[in-house]
């Protein structure tokens, strides 16, 4: 039998608590929700999420004071028995991202999802904020897990937290919508969990940090790799396999294609890091690295064109995140292509994920403007956006800044992670991405421009709006759109939190 | 020392500040008449600064830096002096237009990012100000809110980011083959030398330099955007904005040891674009597009003494260029707001305000005395008799013509009531900039330039900037009468070609549509799933 | 050719049975059932794997029987919404397919 | 011992069989019967792999509620039956998906004979720890003591379906009764089998759960028997489902995982770690964490079969 | 004694499983849904009953033989009401398709 590595068992480390907190907090606030109901739902997440966020505030410090891993082993057993909580830098970066965008949804939907005086308790309110809880519950889970298979049921969480939030209007192509997102996610998850089978059957346990020592080229670790990656895009919606989310983010109310665009693909996008970076860097070979940057880039060319045709302005925002799906997959073979040429992987790295933290930011901030856009005119249709510019300022501002943080441009996040790609593609020669680069910017900002232009088309002061949008709910989408527009000076930290307890590649000795 | 802290950091800063007061709708309301205070601190910064003093602000991983050298100096110097006079007289021309407040903001980014660019030392805060200036130069082409101002400021945006994407590209290559990954801009051209990917690197910033620069051929977004925006803007877009391609190549060109045959591509191609700007600038009628091709054609001179200077290796083509690029901001920025001022006098003052228009149009070409004189002077060290020289001369020539035929072209568009009188607060920033263009390059040229009064006054000298405004003129008249049986070009030329291709999208989009729509459906989207799976189980077992 | 081999065959066959129906069936309460079967193929592996790993007397591995019994759950509550969403779709609709009305006048908001 | 081999043969074929109906009859109800016998069947394989408690759950889950669940959506989805099965794909894709089901399969199949052969298990290290727990059951040891966060999951996910199937009740429905109006011939035969069942499986199911600790049974087993039994009961007409939105159906829905997070935090002071057991009162902890935990289960699984409300609450 | 118990289970199990096959051939072969149902219930449950009496004396302790004989009732029951349930479709359906 393979022995299993006498690795030092690991241990719980000063701020693992935290870790448990942050993962118990949402659960207990969607029991608590469901149990009171009604119009305590809502005080229940509008008191659990910010304590969310300074839980993972405090997370974040520990893991920088500290420059290690955070662990907590579940129940005191040790992996490869036990389950282990970790959150190393990647892990903690996430946590925060989701805790301060779900705290800019709740705070804009707080006026949107209220029960109605009359009523005790009302479907769609009550079933907003307990969902927003479930997702945030199931996004801490897949962060903070550290064995596949909690992965899977993670996984599972997050896509029935999800497929409510689209259908929650309860019209017929949202409904469908949330049908085809429901079955093909389980599709992907079934192929997640098949690759876990075969896992467990070669090498006898499910616990990250063991399997990245024990994986090595075999039939086995060779379609676990192939059946997870392939899962995972398929949560994921990386085109060809995007058939569900136009519709389903299109669809749903505006707060929640929020939570859904921003965050929930990111939850199975963090698993790929997870598989390729930490389990299996040894199997991913320089060929599957091209394979999927390919997809990506495919993803970036047509959802960015498909987006142009777009008449709606959701739609578009929807296909505009497909386009911004492909492009966090570039960072694969540029890891790869560092860690071949024995150099650190981390502006590989900490491009990906700050490519990923900024999109989240932008596209929340875009879909929640588009949402006050909607209830301003009545319509979302793109040609017939004038007068926004003067009904919405501020919108049409963080508009303007989320788009222009999406195209990357200074000193946006995205800028810093195009930076930081660029610099990791043309290190390792890989110039091409820089082309794919280049034209998904200019992509993006064809159709930020278009929008933006048609919103500042002055129109008589004539038609009058349907709704006028109290100014703390703009101010909120602006504050979230600025803060992704000025993630870039994310550079001056003196710690880079990304590679926080990531493995140096040539010190574990890769083959 | 803190003296250069406090001028570096308020150029950039105070309009900065005044961008962020904006967001509060009472004080947007009330910044038109400010405008003009926006660039003090820049013309201080040029006067008072350090040369070559870095001042740091970001920490050890970002050293956010600031610092001017010689040819930023000047380059800031009349930049400064043409915003604060465009500032004036944007002040009274706009008076209460509708679109005022969008005005006033992308006035003050424009603004910001100028200035900034020819103070900025590390590459970071180089390109986040060239992204500023870009986007603040977007929406001044918009904001007169006709469709050609549209389709004028889409191409803009478009060609801009072409450009600053392959700048940022070649930026980065920079960075990664700098020692130490520094991204302090003096360091550039010693890296790019000892790059392993020198020539790339070389293509890249040329390329995307020279489109902001307007090379031809992709010059063509520089008559769109000037001839679309209003004239205060459209004579800072002329004057200063463009530069910023200048400081750009002069900072970041090897010049000492860049390879002969790059140097000599980039003088050719800017000399040939010279010629070709003057071509088509004379067969069109409206006097913004012509000064516009004139700033084609200007550009491409300057870009040239750049390229000359690389393959002769000599560093002083830094100074000279800067020195031609400055008589140019002046000038043409004289020329613009001439322009407005002349649409607005009647047929009785025309005479008094044609003149002062007609002597920079002309000095842009050579006339002795003028600045342009003094820059051709010292340009001919660099342009030598060979066939640079031959071209510079011609293109002097054409200018000549072009200046000409745009002073006939602006008489035309004078006001038809005889009396009307430009108002004063218009007429004043135009005389103070016309003064400027001709007391500046004599001063630069006596201080800067090391040279003596007798060399620019020595009778061989003036012989030889007269004879080319000679036969300019001569051509010119030739032109007024002959005039008509010219081609009418659109205005853009090359753009018709972009336009040709964008009808030509419409059809590939919509392939691309039914392609997602083929896709999105479920079998289609299940065995595209499943044959995926089977592409990485070979991708990673036979790419072993 | 041992029985845990046999069985673990029988599984994979199952998955590939499963995956057909998923991609071929039009009606979503088949691709539910094909879920199903896949789902069952796989926790069949589970069992295989296990049942591989029996050591001490014991029948199996414990560790992935109590994997099985988790994802067997989990595969349930899945179907249970699906199915309730299939039938809510049919209440509004009176049909329920997966194709879009047309595929280029999607929802919106 | 290849009699035994040929009987695991012949199961397998059956069980093949039986799918291969399920996936390409026509009718989908005949599907939905095929399912309910390929549930059963497989349940037999579970125990020829030496899996009962996994037996247990497919035959009660899988087997069971999954095939109720079908039949009656299968029922109601009769009309639109010939209508959806004419978008069949034509036999090209269909050729297409099953070269590609077909390969996938085939991978699997050599990945699963090339597994390593001393194959590498948990076994031993779950006998060695076994003892702190005081179960004799290792799998419920696993499921509750070594992974319990997957068991405190496991309930989480319960209660996400249904919310999720919640959120699919019509507006004018809200806090309504779950499923149609039940009404049979109160002396029929479904009432005599409803009045006489429930107390044998109510017996039944405690049974198991109580057996669980020391031989294959549990929570989630018991809990499958309760619901099936309320089920029972409510398609006989014999009682009603409860209105969704009365507080005490939601603290039973919640309980079980309410007591399993309490006694996890007890765990941090008392024991050193969340989900930890102090040293000796492991057994019974588990217990009450089951007995807390079956409750909960059967009302969720029960509602989760009935699905969103589809009637008002004439109380 | 044993020799007598191994031939009980021998001819117990053989008749129970000739029962079972006698209800399939009936399934098979009856025309309607009627018959076919008096085919199953009646057949599989004796083969039921006869496989269950002829395991007895095999099984370990008289609580398994126990739990053997209630999963008989049970069946007894189960497919007692089933069938009747199945019927009254059946005639209120009118004669199969």
């Amino acid at each position: 039998m393979n022995a299993l590595p006498a690795m030092l068992p690991e241990t719980t480390t000063a701020g693992g608590f935290l870790l448990v907190l942050t993962l118990i907090l949402p659960f207990v606030g969607v029991l608590a929700a469901l149990t009171l109901g009604g119009r305590h739902a809502r005080r229940v997440a509008m008191l659990a999420i910010p304590l969310g966020l300074v839980l993972s505030l405090a997370i974040v410090v520990e893991a920088v004071q500290t420059e290690r891993t955070l662990v907590y082993l579940l129940g005191g057993w040790a992996p490869p028995l036990g389950i282990v909580l970790r959150a190393d830098g990647l892990s903690a970066v996430m946590l925060l991202t989701t805790a301060v965008i779900l705290l800019a949804v709740a705070l804009f939907a707080h006026a949107d999802f209220d029960t109605p005086p009359g009523t005790r308790e009302a479907r769609r309110p009550f079933m907003f904020w307990t969902l927003l809880l479930a997702m945030w519950g199931s996004l801490n889970a897949v962060f903070l897990a550290g064995d596949l298979f909690t992965l899977y049921v993670a996984l599972e969480l997050l896509g029935f937290a999800g497929v409510p939030l689209v259908c929650l209007d309860e019209r017929a192509e949202t409904l469908q919508a949330a049908l085809r997102y429901l079955l093909f996610a389980l599709l992907g998850s079934v192929l997640y969990m098949l690759g876990a089978v075969l896992l467990y059957g070669a090498y006898g346990t499910l616990d990250i940090a063991l399997l990245a020592g024990l994986v090595r080229p075999e039939p086995a670790a060779f379609a676990a790799a192939a059946l997870m990656t392939v899962g995972l895009l398929a949560k994921t919606a990386l085109f060809p396999l995007h058939l569900w989310l136009p519709p389903a983010h299109a669809g749903a109310p505006a707060a929640a294609s929020a939570v859904l665009s921003a965050l929930a693909v990111k939850g199975s996008f963090f698993l790929v890091i997870r598989l390729w970076l930490d389990v299996m860097p040894g199997i991913i070979t320089p060929a599957a690295g091209q394979l999927l940057a390919a997809f990506g880039a495919a993803a970036i060319l047509v959802g960015n064109v498909v987006a142009l045709r777009q008449k709606r302005l959701k739609m578009l925002i929807a296909y505009s995140t497909v386009a911004q799906i492909g492009y966090l997959f570039l960072m694969f073979p540029l890891a790869a292509g560092l860690s071949a040429m024995q150099l650190p992987n981390d502006p590989a790295v900490t491009g990906g994920l700050l490519q990923a933290v900024s999109h989240a930011t932008a596209k929340a901030a875009m879909f929640m403007g588009a949402g006050l856009i909607y209830a301003t005119l009545g319509h979302d249709r793109i040609a017939d956006l004038a007068g926004v510019g003067r009904q919405l300022p501020m919108t049409l501002l963080a508009f303007a800044l989320g788009g222009s943080a999406l195209v990357g441009l200074p000193p946006a996040g995205g800028f810093l992670a195009k930076w930081l790609l660029l610099s990791a593609a043309l290190t390792t020669g890989q110039w091409w991405w820089v082309v794919v680069m280049v034209v998904g910017g200019l992509l993006t900002s064809a159709y930020v421009f278009i929008v933006v232009m048609r919103a500042l088309v002055t129109v008589d002061a004539g038609n009058t709006p349907k709704m006028v949008v109290p100014r703390h709910r703009e101010a909120v989408v602006l504050a979230l759109a600025s803060l992704s527009f000025l993630l870039g000076l994310a550079a001056l930290l003196p710690v880079d939190i990304v590679q926080i307890g990531r493995p140096q590649p040539f010190a574990a000795g890769l083959p | 020392m803190n003296t250069t802290v406090v001028l570096l950091g308020a150029t950039v800063g105070l309009p900065l500040a005044m961008l962020l007061a904006c967001l509060w709708q009472p004080l947007r309301e009330r910044m038109l008449p400010w405008l003009a205070l926006g660039a003090v601190p820049g013309l201080f910064a040029s006067w008072f600064a350090m040369r070559d003093e870095l001042i740091v602000f970001g920490n050890a991983q970002v050293p956010l830096a600031l610092a001017i050298d010689r040819p930023g100096g000047v380059l800031l110097g009349v930049a400064a002096l043409l915003w604060i006079a465009g500032g004036a007289y944007a002040a009274t021309y706009l008076g209460e237009k509708s679109s005022r407040d969008n005005f006033v903001v992308c006035w003050l980014m424009t603004l910001a990012g100028c200035l900034g660019v020819f103070v900025a030392a590390d590459m970071a805060s180089f390109y986040a100000l060239l992204a500023l200036l870009s986007v603040g130069t977007t929406g001044l082409v918009l904001s007169e809110g006709t469709p050609r101002a549209y389709r004028a400021g889409a191409i803009y945006i478009g060609m801009a980011l072409f450009a600053e994407s392959l700048i940022l590209a070649g930026m980065v290559l920079t960075v990664v083959s700098a020692p130490g990954n520094s991204l302090l801009i003096s360091a550039a051209p010693a890296a790019i030398d000892a790059s392993p990917w020198r020539i790339e690197i070389l293509v890249l910033l040329i390329a995307g330099f020279g489109i902001k620069a307007g090379l031809v051929p992709l010059h063509f977004w520089i008559p769109l955007a000037h001839g679309a925006a209003p004239v205060p803007a459209s004579a800072l877009l002329s004057g200063a904005v463009v530069k910023a391609a200048v400081i750009g190549l002069i900072r970041f060109m090897p010049i000492e040891s860049a390879p002969w045959a790059v140097g000599a591509t980039v003088a050719m191609l800017g000399l040939l674009g010279a010629l070709y700007a003057v071509l088509v600038g004379i067969t069109q009628s409206h006097p913004k597009t012509v000064l516009a091709y004139s700033s084609v054609s200007q550009m491409g001179v300057i870009v040239a003494i750049i390229g000359m200077g690389m393959a002769a290796g000599d560093g002083s083509a830094r100074l000279i260029a800067a020195f031609y690029a400055a008589n140019h901001v002046l000038a043409k920025g004289a020329l613009f707001l001439a322009v407005g001022v002349i649409g607005l006098t009647g047929a009785r003052r025309l005479p008094a305000m044609l003149l002062p228009a007609a002597v920079i149009a002309v000095g842009l070409g050579g006339l002795p005395l003028t600045g342009g004189a003094l820059t051709k002077e010292v340009a001919k060290s660099l342009m030598g008799d060979g066939p640079a020289g031959v071209l510079a001369t011609l293109s002097a020539i054409g200018t000549t013509v072009l200046m000409l035929h745009f002073v006939f072209c602006v008489r035309v568009t004078a006001a038809d009531d005889d009396e009307a009188r430009a108002p004063a607060g218009l007429v004043v920033p135009w005389l103070v900039t016309a003064g400027a263009s001709i007391v500046i390059p004599w001063a630069l040229y006596l201080t800067a330039g090391g040279y003596s009064l007798p060399d620019a006054l020595a009778p061989k000298a003036l012989w030889s900037a007269l004879w080319p405004i000679a036969v300019g003129s001569l051509l010119a008249f030739g032109l007024v009468r002959w005039g008509g049986s010219l081609p009418r070009l659109p205005e853009g030329d090359v753009v018709v070609a972009l336009d040709a291709a964008t009808r030509a999208a419409g059809p590939v989009s919509a392939v691309f549509g039914r392609l997602d729509a083929v896709l999105r459906r479920w079998p289609a989207a299940a065995m595209s799933l499943l044959s995926i799976a089977l592409l990485f189980g070979v991708a990673i077992v036979a790419g072993r | 050719m041992n029985v845990p081999t046999l069985f673990g065959l029988c599984g994979a066959v199952l998955v590939g049975l499963g995956l057909y129906g998923l991609v071929v069936s039009p009606q979503p309460l088949r691709k539910i059932l094909a879920f199903n079967l896949v789902g069952s193929g796989v926790f069949l592996l589970f069992g295989v794997v296990a049942r591989r790993g029996a050591a001490l007397g014991m029948g199996g591995d414990p560790v992935p029987q109590a994997l099985v019994i988790t994802g067997i759950v989990v595969a349930f509550s899945a179907t249970a919404l699906a199915v309730a969403l299939v039938l809510r779709l049919h209440d509004m609709t009176g049909a329920a397919t997966l194709a879009p009305a047309d595929a280029d006048e999607p929802p919106v908001a | 011992m290849n009699l035994a081999l040929l009987f695991d043969g012949m199961l397998v074929v059956l069980i093949l069989a039986v799918a291969v109906w399920t996936v390409t009859v026509r009718d989908s109800f005949a599907a939905g019967i095929g399912y309910a016998v390929y549930g059963l069947l497989l349940a037999l394989a579970w125990v020829r792999l030496a899996a009962v408690d996994a037996a247990l759950t497919e035959a009660a889950i899988g087997g069971g509620l999954t095939s109720v669940l079908m039949i009656r959506a299968t029922v109601r989805l009769r009309a639109g039956e010939a209508a959806a099965r004419a978008a069949t794909p034509g036999p090209l894709p269909r050729l297409l998906a099953a070269l590609l089901g077909g390969s996938v399969a085939a991978g699997l199949a050599l990945v699963v004979l090339a597994l390593p052969d001393p194959a590498p298990t948990l076994a031993p290290q779950v006998a060695e720890h076994i003892a702190t727990t005081g179960l004799g059951n290792a799998v419920t040891a696993v499921l509750l003591s070594f992974r319990a966060i997957d068991t405190l999951l496991e309930a989480v996910v319960l209660i996400y379906a249904l919310i999720a199937v919640w959120t699919l009740t019509p507006d004018r429905f809200w806090g309504g009764r779950p499923g149609p109006k039940y009404e049979t011939d109160p002396n029929g035969m479904l009432a005599y089998l409803a009045r006489l069942l429930p107390p044998i499986g109510i017996v039944v199911a405690v049974y198991v759960l109580w057996v669980g600790a020391d031989l294959p049974g549990g929570k989630f087993q018991a809990g499958t028997l309760l619901a099936a039994m309320w089920l029972l009961a409510i398609m006989a007409g014999l009682t009603e489902a409860p209105p969704i939105s009365r507080r005490w159906l939601r603290g039973v829905l919640v309980a079980g995982t309410v007591v399993f997070l309490a006694i996890g935090f007890a765990g941090v002071p008392l024991a050193g770690a969340f989900l930890a057991y102090p040293e000796g009162f492991a057994k019974p902890l588990i217990v009450a964490i089951e007995a807390a935990s079956m409750l909960s289960i059967a009302f969720t699984l029960a509602l989760l079969v009935l699905g969103p409300p589809e009637r008002r609450d004439q109380a | 004694m044993s020799q007598l118990l191994d031939l009980w289970t021998v001819l117990a199990v053989g008749a129970g499983v000739f029962f079972f096959f006698a209800g399939t051939v009936g399934l098979l072969r009856f025309p309607d849904t009627l018959t076919r149902l008096h085919a199953l219930t009646k057949a599989d449950n004796l083969g039921l009953g006869l496989v269950v009496l002829g395991l007895l004396p095999r099984v370990g302790s008289p609580l398994a033989g126990l739990k053997l004989i209630c999963v008989w009732l049970l069946v007894l029951l189960a497919s007692a009401t089933a069938s009747q349930l199945i019927a009254r479709v059946a005639r209120r359906a009118g004669p199969p398709a």
